[in-house]
Order: structure tokens, then C-alpha cells, then sequence
């Protein structure tokens, strides 16, 4: 496996007490995975948990069961580089190192959200660390995104955009017209398809014709891409290191197609095989290949992590989240006040 | 016999009456088939129907919209169902372009009977991509019908004389609505489009209402009531055509005008409403009319922007009492008005929605 | 000094002075830097500027429009361009869900500061797919501003506010304007975007008009002056956000209004203005307001639809007569307005537009 | 060369009287195609001609150079297919079997028109011939295209549906969508792109990167395709042929892309050269490639016409035009009371 920017120590050589904060470029790549996901997941669950309570009033989007593409792309990711993404964007904010207090904030409504209680879960934004937005209407990021890398291209900066998109999203005409232009000026982005096979509540083979191939759709425009295990938290790295390398050298767009599964239901915090709409073997089989145990038997085997070191980190982000609940609900509610300006320079009339 | 349904039961009835009445209805929309069924209202009709004629379809609005006007041109009857009204904003050309304008940029040869239902909401932390009331913007067009039921009575039958009509319809439906309960007769009947309805008849002041601000309207105007105070209520139903002349006649019955939308204020139907009035009944106003509208920005996920954003009861009625000049309200009448959290039709109600 | 220059040709110097002054300014748009250079607005730009910053897109106004945006975010400020506004109806989404509302969404964190010029036209046999005015759509929205210039000097100064403005600016030039002169001065300068202007001060009635019918409104008056009639005429120059106190001034003066607007009449801008003054100036309204806008159909191509189609001078001066009682017409007074086909805007020009 | 539904009989044995009428079925396919091209060449040009009077007042876009692509396509459909076009109708219109005095009536805006004047020339209808229309938006018929198969889909109809577009029109996003719908549901369906290099006076390098190609993204979709020279008619028509067969049987849509040349200007009637947007050499050489005069070669070459034959056919479609122009002329424009009705069901309001 290639180094990353992250991985100035090797693999197994960050010390214990590291393993307790945040992931931070300390790391070697594939601890970093793993504790980025293990971070991601114990957040989210966090979130079902309390979500019954009808406190979060407003949509979630859970990403748990994917949390690998989040990671592996983020490892592959600047500080500078920037990052827009979907209604499903919770592990892509916290990946890019989104603020986790504000995060949470921004579900509860307060004033100390993320967008100050205007978005909800489905507009998590952090300009610190390039995470420049998300949007739910189903593929309309795509062209913002591929706008970002056009200011890029035209300033002549070598940040790449890494814009994650459902497989739905691909549907889209937004998606075709985004890569034909992104083609056509080489722009340094990464389009990461999400293909999770559903939308809502649709499988793929009722939108979708069979054949259909959104790598092969990209390579029509003279586009790079490559299809992988949504998965696999090490190949997802590896795939997005080389395609951010590819779109930053300058050598145009990069189409990622990652295959992955959500376990819980699309919008809310339970679970809905009960449904009907997926049978519990197809379901089962995925959950058989969470990314996290995935990766944490990987490292256990190379002896990267020894078992207690692996339980240490499933806990360790138990105390970081408390704090942000806490923060969460002990912050503000928006005054009237803080509603109804629609315009950064103001002007008269109404 | 009194048979009484809910708004969502309504809409389920007319177009499992339709589809077996014409085999060239179909319904087709993201997640129709699934098993929520758009909030209930298709429910079991892929069963009944097939998935020929009831159909999930791909993330592609604008493409879809395109699809059902040219199967109307070839005589089919699509119904297209939209969870959020706002997803529209992605297909407005194929609605203003296409489907509005075949009729008569082809000289009246081909028609596009073809309705598309939209879902509109209210609350609940949808945010501002997830929560618009966009009818305005269809309403400007010629050559669409746009209509949006507050009964389920008018719920059933405005969508069997949608469907039955030759011209493309939006149909608007207030998720908070669906799970309102009425009288609905069981067999086929059309309400007709184009005409309003008193739903309360009174003489004090005029509140012309759509959608869910019916509801609140009459609320309102059951709280005034006990304060002396006699409003009609008319429920406009159909935003386009509209009905000049039975909203006008109210108007001008009562010299008064409260026009009430659940959509932005400005270049807003009640605007439009009000412009009529001054129009067509300039001698009979007494006072200057009111618009009681969502203000003019965008829809904030907080629960505690529910409460400035929207409109209810108590906003009318506070401004039908400032209209015929009482400033004191009478506290006992606020025991009328709903009690439940800005953002929730009702304590039942468990988002997300 | 008083230079003057073409409206077309203010708008191109406005372009090249904001691109000299700022290399974030770019512009991109179909046919920019073709030979036709958009009739004439963008000649020479991209020999001045390069291929990089004045450029031609794909036919995909959607996803270029969301280009715009995303690059926005960035701190450039595109300028994009439309050869007619009705392409703008693929591009709904971006503009209504994205460029409207990322400011106030994402609490006031980033802006979009871009500029959609768009092409509205009158007449030579566009059909109904190339001939709509469709602003009362985009001034319902919260969030964008929109403004619609009558005269050379404010095409320029307008142009340049909007590319100075933080926010996201529809910025709409009516076809038969593109060849008016008028005093430019040479300097940059801002005419403040959310301002009216008296065009012309006057007594008895208030022409509030919008665009090219600020022209027809001029002709009308001149006309009317002729009988004695001594019009106001308010050029509204920004649809949104509507300056409010200046119309409403001028309304209250004169206590008539005659709302001019080349768009449909239902729903449209010249009844936002009614309902305002009817909210606004109620005491003071001495008769019914009227509106003068297109009819509520879709503009047919043949040449004789246009004189059914298209509101004039004439047709304003004719309301104005109505208002004040006037029954009889002087036929002097129409010596001074306009002799063209409809279809027309001088017998210089040569089809197709 | 295999036979269409026109080729009842042979090459050659069609009467000489008949190459004095508008083309017929009794024709063998090459000789209607030939007929059929020198019959719009010789309506555009009489438009070209009379154009500059500004008596139709209305935008025009010629086909001049173009009109193998409209020959060989509706030489393969059965009078039963539906046809829907673009701005660039009029040859589609034509060999459709389009009513011409309709036709021209209607460019000169008069009741008479085949949209009683409403449409003018870029919405040219004609039921009774199934050309179910077109419109100018660009893409914007597609996705209507894709819904008048489904219809046929629905109802288990064999009827095919070619709808016509530009280069352009491959850029919006609903060509995407509608490629990907009728894929999904295996449509019968012809997608045929008219690649003439420009839109309007951008050519294709400006809004497509190089390695772009529209047969591959059906391929991609599990759509059939080819490609082909569009100024070579018999060509055109064995691929639509195969096109058309292929949607016909039920093996779903299939995309042509067909490479040719506008010879006038975009808009309009005149020569446009002089603009510079493209080459004189480039012209020249398409000019050189003029579909007319390839096949007429060949006829002559195989004997199936001699230059009599071939001077007759080109001057024999005069007379028709003449009338029709006189029709157009003498016919009334639509009174006041012809505008305005916008609903086909009436209702109250306004
Ligand atoms: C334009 C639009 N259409 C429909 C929706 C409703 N919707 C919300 S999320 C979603 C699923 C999209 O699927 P996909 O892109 O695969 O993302 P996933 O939820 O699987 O992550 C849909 C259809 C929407 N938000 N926007
Ligand atoms: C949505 C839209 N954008 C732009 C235009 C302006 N326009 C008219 S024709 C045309 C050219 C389209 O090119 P192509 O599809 O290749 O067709 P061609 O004219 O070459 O036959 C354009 C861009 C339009 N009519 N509609
Ligand atoms: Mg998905
Ligand atoms: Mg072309």
C-alpha cells in the first residue's frame, strides 16, 4: 500500500494515547481508516439512538454500513482539497474533518449548527476544512462541484474537488452534462458514485438497464475511471489516491464507482428490512461485510492493532460525542432575528 | 350515507377508480410501487394494475415529464407523482415548454391530458430545497391547469376531473392534508376545475384561502366567530383558471379581503388575488386588502423557524380582528385553534416526514 | 459630455470594463465568442481576454449554470449569457435551489455573486418556444435579484452593480432595446440595483413600466401630452427586490396607475404592482388600477399575431384616455408614435432575430 | 442492397412519368431516396430564394447539404412510425411525407398553415403521416420521443419512433435521461443524430472533448448503435434500416450517429462563410460530398437513371412548389378569434 500525506510514521508506530483523539495525520493510512470509520459509525449510531426522541427534528440520511468510501477518499485528500457532497453526507463532513459539535448542533436546530440551524442534516458545511457543501436535491451538487474545479482550473490551483454522489444521482442529466464539461477542461475533479443500489426504496434494475456502466459512461467522454469495493476501506484508498493523483496532475476528471450498502433505512434511524423492499439474505450478506470489521481483521492479522487496541478505539470517541450531544442541546435556538436575510449585500426595496 | 375518509384514502380511491374505468391511466413516480407508496396514496395498485401501468422510475425528472406528454400525444392518460413539489423546478421546461403549449402551438390537432400530483409540506426540518409552494410559478403559465384540493372530497373528485380533462393539471396536495378525514361519496364523481367554493359562508370579511390555509382559515374563522366577528371562508381550489367571478362575488359581498397562501408573499397567488380585487372590486373594498403568506425567504430546518415561517389561525384572525378595527382579541376563542408544535400537523405525527 | 451609445453597446463596454477591473470576472455563454458575439454584447472579448474568460459552453444550461454557481463559491464572478430566457427553464433547479438560496442555507457563510443575462424579444415569428418574458417566475424567489434595464446609461450602470453584487443577479435585456441609444457615460459607475426612476414626472397618472414597455410608456405619454394629458411614467428597472416606496410615491401622487409589463398577464409582475398599491395606497386610489401586459396565451409565430399580441403605446394611451374619462382620442396626437410592422422594431431591422 | 416496404419494384422500372411526381412507394428505395432529396433541396432552395422578401417572418434553419439523413431514415420507416424533429425539420417533415403546401403556408404564417400559423417553421406537424411534431428548445423533443415509444410499449404496438437531433442536442441532460428510460424498458425507439459539427457557429471541440462519442454512452446503457456517413443516403438508409428493424423486433433503442454538413447559414437563408467561423477548404470539401450529386452518380453509374432522367427528376418538383408557394401566398392569415385558446377542455376562470 502507498503512503499517503498521512503516513509520515508507519503503520502500528502511533502511540496509544493517539488512538483516544480524533484521527489525525499521525497515523499510518489504514489505522486512519479505521479509526475515521469507527469514529464515523459510533456518531452515527449515536444519532439513531436519539433520534426516536424527536429532538433532531429534521431528516438524516445515516451512512452506516458505508462509512469505507468516506475514509478511504478522505485519506486520499489535501487539507486544501475540496469536497461537496449529497442528502447522505454525515461521513464525508466528519472524514474531510468536518466540526463534529457543530455538526450535531445543526440536527438539533441550534444556533451553533453548522449553518446556524438553516440546513438541517442535509446542508453540512465546514469552510475550514474545504467542505463547501451539501445539497439534497438528488444530483444538483454535480454542477456546483464541477464548478468548484473550474475556479480551480482557471486560477491555475491544483486542488482537487471530490464530489460524492448516490447511484440515483447518476440519472440525473446534470451528472452527463457535469462530465461532458469537466471533459472538455480537463478539470481536477473526482466524481465518487456511491452505488449503494437503491434509491429510497428502488433497486437499480428499476431505473437502470442492466448494462448500464457509469465508468464506461465517463470513458465515452475520454474520461478516467475505475469501478471497486465500496467496501474495502484499503482499496477505496488506493483507488481515490489514484485518482486524485490523476486529476491533479492535470490529466483531466476521474469517475470512481464504489460499491457499498446501507444498513439502515433510507431516511430516519431504524431499520426497515421489515419493508419488504430488500430481502434480510441480501441485507445479512452486506452486514456480513461491514468495512470495519473488514479492515480490524486485516490489522489484527498484520498485527497492526492488537484486540484491545481495536476495542480501545471502537470506544474512544464515546467522550468526544457526548460532548457534542451536550453541546448540542445546551446551545441556542436561533432568534427570529436570525431568519429572513436572503442577501449578502443588501439593497432597497423587498 | 356519511362515509367518511381520509384526503390520502381520497386520492387513492379516484385513481384506482380511474385506472379501472381506462386501462390507458398509468402512474408512474419515484417510489409509487414501494412499499410506502407515497404516503399511502398508490397503495396496492401495482398489485391491481401491474407494474406495466404502475411504475417506479429513474432519478430523471425532466426526462419522465417529456415521457408522459408524449405518451398523452398517443392517447395515454399518466398520472406522475412527485414527493416534493420542488423536485418540479428540474422539469419546468418540459411542463411550460411541452406540455402547456402543445394544445395550441400545434393549432388544437393534439392535446397532453396528462396530470402531475405534487406533494407540497410544512415543518418538520425539511430545510429550504425540500419545502417550497411553487404554484405561483405554474400559475403564470397558459395552458396549465393548477389546482390544489383542501377537502377530501374535492381531493377525489378534482383528480378525476383532472384526469379526465383533455390539458395538462397540476394537482397539489398538502402533506399535512392526507391525513385529514371527510365525507367522500364511494362512486366516480368529478369536482369540477376552475371554480372556488364558500366553505363557510359569512359576511364581515372575505379569507380566500388555498390548500392547507383553508384549514386554518376556518379555524380562524370558527375562533372569530366567538368574538362576534362573521367571516366567510372561500377555499380557491383551482390557482389556475381561477375563478374570478365566485371569488369576486365574496369580495364584494363583504368589502373585505384576506388572501391567504402558504406559499412566498411576493409575486405570491394571494398578490394575485389581491390585484383582482382592486381590479374587479375597487367601489366595494372598505379596507385594503391583506396578504397572509409565508414570508419572503427561504424555509429554515430549525423547529423553532416553524414558528415564525408559517402562517396559521392565529395569523388570520389577528389580522381579520386588525381589519375591522379590534385591537383586543378575545383569549377564550384561542381555545379553538390547534395546539401542537409549530412543525407538526399533530401530536401523532412522527417525522421525518 | 454627452456621448451616445447604443444600449447593446453599453452593455459590452460595462463587460469589458468589469473584466479589466477584475480577473475573476468571466464570461461564458452560447455563441459568446462566436462572430455574432450575441448581438454584438460580447465583441471582442475573448481576442481581449482570452479563451480561458470569454468562452462557449455546451448546450447544457443546467449544469453550466450550477458551473457558474460552484465557481462562484470560489470568488469568480461569471457572467453568463442567453441568447433568449427561455433556455433558462432547464436551468430552474441551479438557480431557484442553489444560487437563491446558498447564502441564507448555509447561514450566510458564502454568496454567490453571479450574473445570468438573459435575451427576452418581441415579434419576427419566434413561436412560442423562443418569445417569453418569464421574470415573474424569478422575482417570486427569495434570494435572487432581478433586475430589467430600459436605458443605455442604466444597462451599463446596472450591469456593473450587478457584477459588483454579492448576490446571484438576473439581469434581463429586452431585443428591441439592443439597437436604442442613448447618453453612456464613459467612466464606470453603478446604477443602484433595487432603485425605480421617474423617466418622465407627471400629474395625472402613474405609468409604472418595466423594460421595452418603458419606451412604449414614453411614446404613450408624449402622445397623451398632446390631449392634455400629463402621465408620469416610472421605469421599474428592478423587478426584485421591488422598490416599493418609489412606485408607491408616485402612485399616491397621481392616485392612477396603469401597470406596463411585457409578460402574461395572470400571475405576472404588473399584478404584483396592483396588489401593492392596492395595500399601499388604498386611501389615495381614485379609480380602478389596469394592467397592460400580453395577453394570457402563448405568442403565436405568424406575423399578423403580433399586433393581437403585443401591447403599444397606443394601447397604453388608450387605457390612460379610459381612466380619466376620456371617451374621444385626438388622432393628432398618434402622429407621434411609432410606424413599424408589430412584429417589428423599425423597418431597419432584418429578420431573423 | 436489401429492400424496404417501397420496394415493390425494381430499380429503374418506375415510370417516367412517376419521376415527375413527388416521390411514391411504387419507387425503388434508391430512387426515392434520390427523388426525395432533390424534392427538399429543391423546396429549401425556392425558401432560400424568396426568404429575403421578409414575407415569412418567421427563423428558418435549411437542411441544405443534410438531406440524406432524412431520406434514408424515413425510407426505412413504415407510414405507421412517428417522426418528431427539431429546428431543423423541414427535410424530416418532408420525407415523411409531410403535406408541403401546409408546410409553406405555415412558414408564411398563415391559417392555412399546418399550425394554422401558431408554430411556424420550427413546429412542423403533419397527423396523418405521423410526424408528430417538433420543437426548437434544444433536446427538448427527446424525452417526448422517448414517451411516444413508451406509448407504443404500453399498448404492445410494433410502431417505431425516430426522433431527430443535432450534435447540440446531445449535450442536455435529457438526452441522458431518455436514453437511459428507453433502455431501461427496452423501447422501440431510433435516436438519430445529425452530426453536422456545429452548433449554430460553435463547433464541436468548444462543447465536447475529443474522445466524446454518443454511440459508446448508448453502449453504455445497453443501447445498440452505429455510425455512419450522412451524406451517403443508401447508407443511411441500410443502417436505419438495421435501426429500425432492431427497435421493431423488441430488442429496445438504438442510437445513429450520422456525420454531415449544413451548407447556409444556421438561421436563415444566406451563405454564412464569410463569418469565418469555419474554413471555406472545410466547406468546399462537404460541398464536394453534396449527397444529390453522390447518388446521382451512381445511379448513372449503375444505369438505374440516365442524365435525362436525372435533369427531369431535379427540375420536376417545380410546379408543386410553385402551387405551393401560391397556396402559402393566397391564403388567409388566422383572425384575432384563431389566437387565444389555450385549453382543449374548457372550464371556468381564467
Ligand atoms: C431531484 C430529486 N428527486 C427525488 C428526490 C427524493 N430523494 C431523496 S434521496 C433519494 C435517493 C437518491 O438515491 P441515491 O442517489 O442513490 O442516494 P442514496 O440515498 O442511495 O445515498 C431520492 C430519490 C430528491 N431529493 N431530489
Ligand atoms: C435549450 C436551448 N439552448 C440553446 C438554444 C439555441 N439554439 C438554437 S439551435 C441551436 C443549435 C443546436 O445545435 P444542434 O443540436 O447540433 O443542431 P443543428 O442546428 O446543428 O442542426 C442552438 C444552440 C435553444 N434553441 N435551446
Ligand atoms: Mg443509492
Ligand atoms: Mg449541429
Amino acid at each position: 500500500m502507498t503512503r499517503s500525506k498521512y503516513a509520515d510514521e508507519q503503520a502500528g508506530t502511533a502511540a496509544a494515547p493517539g488512538l483516544l483523539a480524533p484521527p489525525s495525520p499521525a497515523d499510518s493510512v489504514s489505522l486512519w481508516l479505521y479509526r475515521t470509520m469507527s469514529r464515523i459509525r459510533a456518531v452515527e449510531e449515536r444519532i439513531a439512538e436519539h433520534y426516536p426522541e424527536q429532538e433532531m427534528r429534521c431528516p438524516v440520511h445515516l451512512s452506516v454500513g458505508q462509512e469505507a468510501i468516506a475514509a478511504g477518499v478522505s485519506a486520499a485528500l489535501e487539507p486544501n482539497d475540496y469536497v461537496v457532497s449529497t442528502h447522505r453526507s454525515h461521513a464525508h463532513y466528519l472524514a474531510k474533518g468536518g466540526d463534529l459539535r457543530r455538526f450535531i448542533a445543526e440536527i438539533y436546530g441550534r444556533s451553533t449548527g453548522c449553518c446556524g440551524g438553516h440546513g438541517g442534516s442535509m446542508h453540512l458545511i465546514d469552510l475550514s476544512v474545504n467542505m463547501l457543501g451539501s445539497t439534497p436535491i438528488v444530483g444538483n451538487i454535480v454542477p456546483i462541484a464541477t464548478g468548484i474545479a473550474f475556479a480551480s482550473w482557471l486560477k491555475n490551483e491544483k486542488d482537487v474537488t471530490v464530489v460524492y454522489l448516490g447511484d440515483g444521482a447518476t440519472e440525473e442529466g446534470a451528472f452527463l452534462e457535469s462530465i461532458n464539461f469537466a471533459a472538455l477542461k480537463s478539470l481536477p475533479i473526482v466524481y465518487v458514485v456511491e452505488n449503494n443500489f437503491f434509491s429510497v426504496y428502488s433497486p437499480l434494475d428499476v431505473r437502470q438497464p442492466a448494462a448500464r456502466d457509469v465508468v464506461g459512461i465517463g470513458k465515452n467522454h475520454g474520461m478516467a475511471g475505475a469501478r471497486g469495493d465500496g467496501n474495502d476501506a484499503e482499496q477505496v484508498y488506493e483507488l481515490a489516491k489514484a485518482a486524485v493523483d490523476h486529476a491533479r496532475s492535470g490529466a483531466g476528471p476521474y469517475v470512481l464507482e464504489l460499491e457499498t450498502y446501507r444498513w439502515r433505512e433510507h431516511c430516519g434511524s431504524a431499520y426497515d428490512n421489515d419493508l419488504g423492499y430488500r430481502s434480510v439474505a441480501e441485507y445479512e450478506a452486506w452486514r456480513g461485510r461491514d468495512p470495519i470489521a473488514t479492515l480490524e481483521r486485516r490489522l489484527l492479522e498484520r498485527g497492526t492493532l492488537d484486540s484491545e487496541q481495536a476495542a480501545q478505539i471502537s470506544n474512544a470517541y464515546a467522550g468526544e460525542i457526548d460532548d457534542a450531544f451536550a453541546f448540542a442541546r445546551s446551545s441556542p435556538f436561533p432568534d427570529e432575528g436570525d431568519f429572513g436575510t436572503v442577501f449578502s449585500t443588501a439593497v432597497p426595496g423587498r | 350515507m356519511n362515509r367518511q375518509i381520509s384526503y390520502g384514502e381520497a386520492i387513492r380511491e379516484a385513481t384506482d377508480q380511474l385506472m379501472a374505468e381506462n386501462d390507458r391511466v398509468y402512474v408512474m413516480g419515484l417510489g409509487v410501487p414501494d412499499p410506502k407508496s407515497v404516503f399511502g396514496t398508490t397503495r396496492d395498485l401495482s398489485e391491481k394494475y401491474g407494474a406495466k401501468r404502475v411504475f417506479d422510475m429513474p432519478t430523471s425528472e425532466n426526462a419522465m415529464t417529456g415521457v408522459g406528454i408524449g405518451s398523452a400525444l398517443l392517447g395515454m392518460r399518466p398520472i406522475m407523482v412527485h414527493q416534493r413539489i420542488d423536485f418540479l423546478l428540474l422539469a419546468f421546461d418540459q411542463i411550460v415548454n411541452n406540455a402547456a403549449k402543445w394544445y395550441s402551438m400545434f393549432n388544437g390537432q393534439q392535446s397532453v391530458p396528462m396530470v402531475i400530483r405534487a406533494i407540497v409540506g410544512r415543518g418538520w426540518g425539511q430545510g429550504p430545497q425540500h419545502s417550497q409552494n411553487l404554484q405561483a410559478m405554474f400559475a403564470h403559465v397558459p395552458g396549465l391547469k393548477v389546482v390544489a384540493p383542501a377537502l377530501p372530497a374535492d381531493a377525489k373528485g378534482m383528480l378525476i376531473a383532472a384526469v379526465h380533462d383533455n390539458d395538462p393539471v397540476l394537482f397539489i396536495e398538502h402533506r399535512w392534508l392526507h391525513s385529514t378525514f371527510g365525507h367522500v361519496p364511494e362512486d366516480m364523481y368529478e369536482t369540477p376545475l376552475g371554480k372556488a367554493n364558500v366553505v363557510r359562508p359569512g359576511s364581515d370579511v372575505s379569507i380566500v384561502a388555498t390548500s392547507f390555509m383553508v384549514i386554518e382559515a376556518l379555524r380562524a374563522a370558527e375562533a372569530l366567530a366567538h368574538e362576534g366577528i362573521d367571516a366567510e371562508v372561500v377555499d380557491v381550489r383551482s390557482i389556475r383558471p381561477i375563478d374570478v367571478d365566485g371569488i369576486m362575488a365574496s369580495v364584494r359581498k363583504t368589502g373585505r379581503l384576506i388572501a391567504c397562501d402558504a406559499a412566498w408573499k411576493t409575486m405570491g397567488f394571494a398578490g394575485e388575488l389581491i390585484a383582482l380585487a382592486a381590479e374587479h372590486a375597487f367601489e366595494e373594498l372598505r379596507t385594503p386588502p391583506v396578504r397572509v403568506t409565508l414570508p419572503d425567504w427561504h424555509t429554515a430546518a430549525s423547529p423553532i423557524a416553524a414558528g415564525f415561517y408559517y402562517p396559521t389561525a392565529v395569523t388570520i384572525a389577528n389580522h381579520v380582528a386588525l381589519m375591522l378595527g379590534k385591537s383586543e382579541r378575545d383569549p377564550e376563542s384561542w381555545a379553538l385553534v390547534r395546539k401542537a408544535p409549530a412543525d407538526q400537523p399533530d401530536l401523532s405525527f412522527i417525522g421525518p416526514f
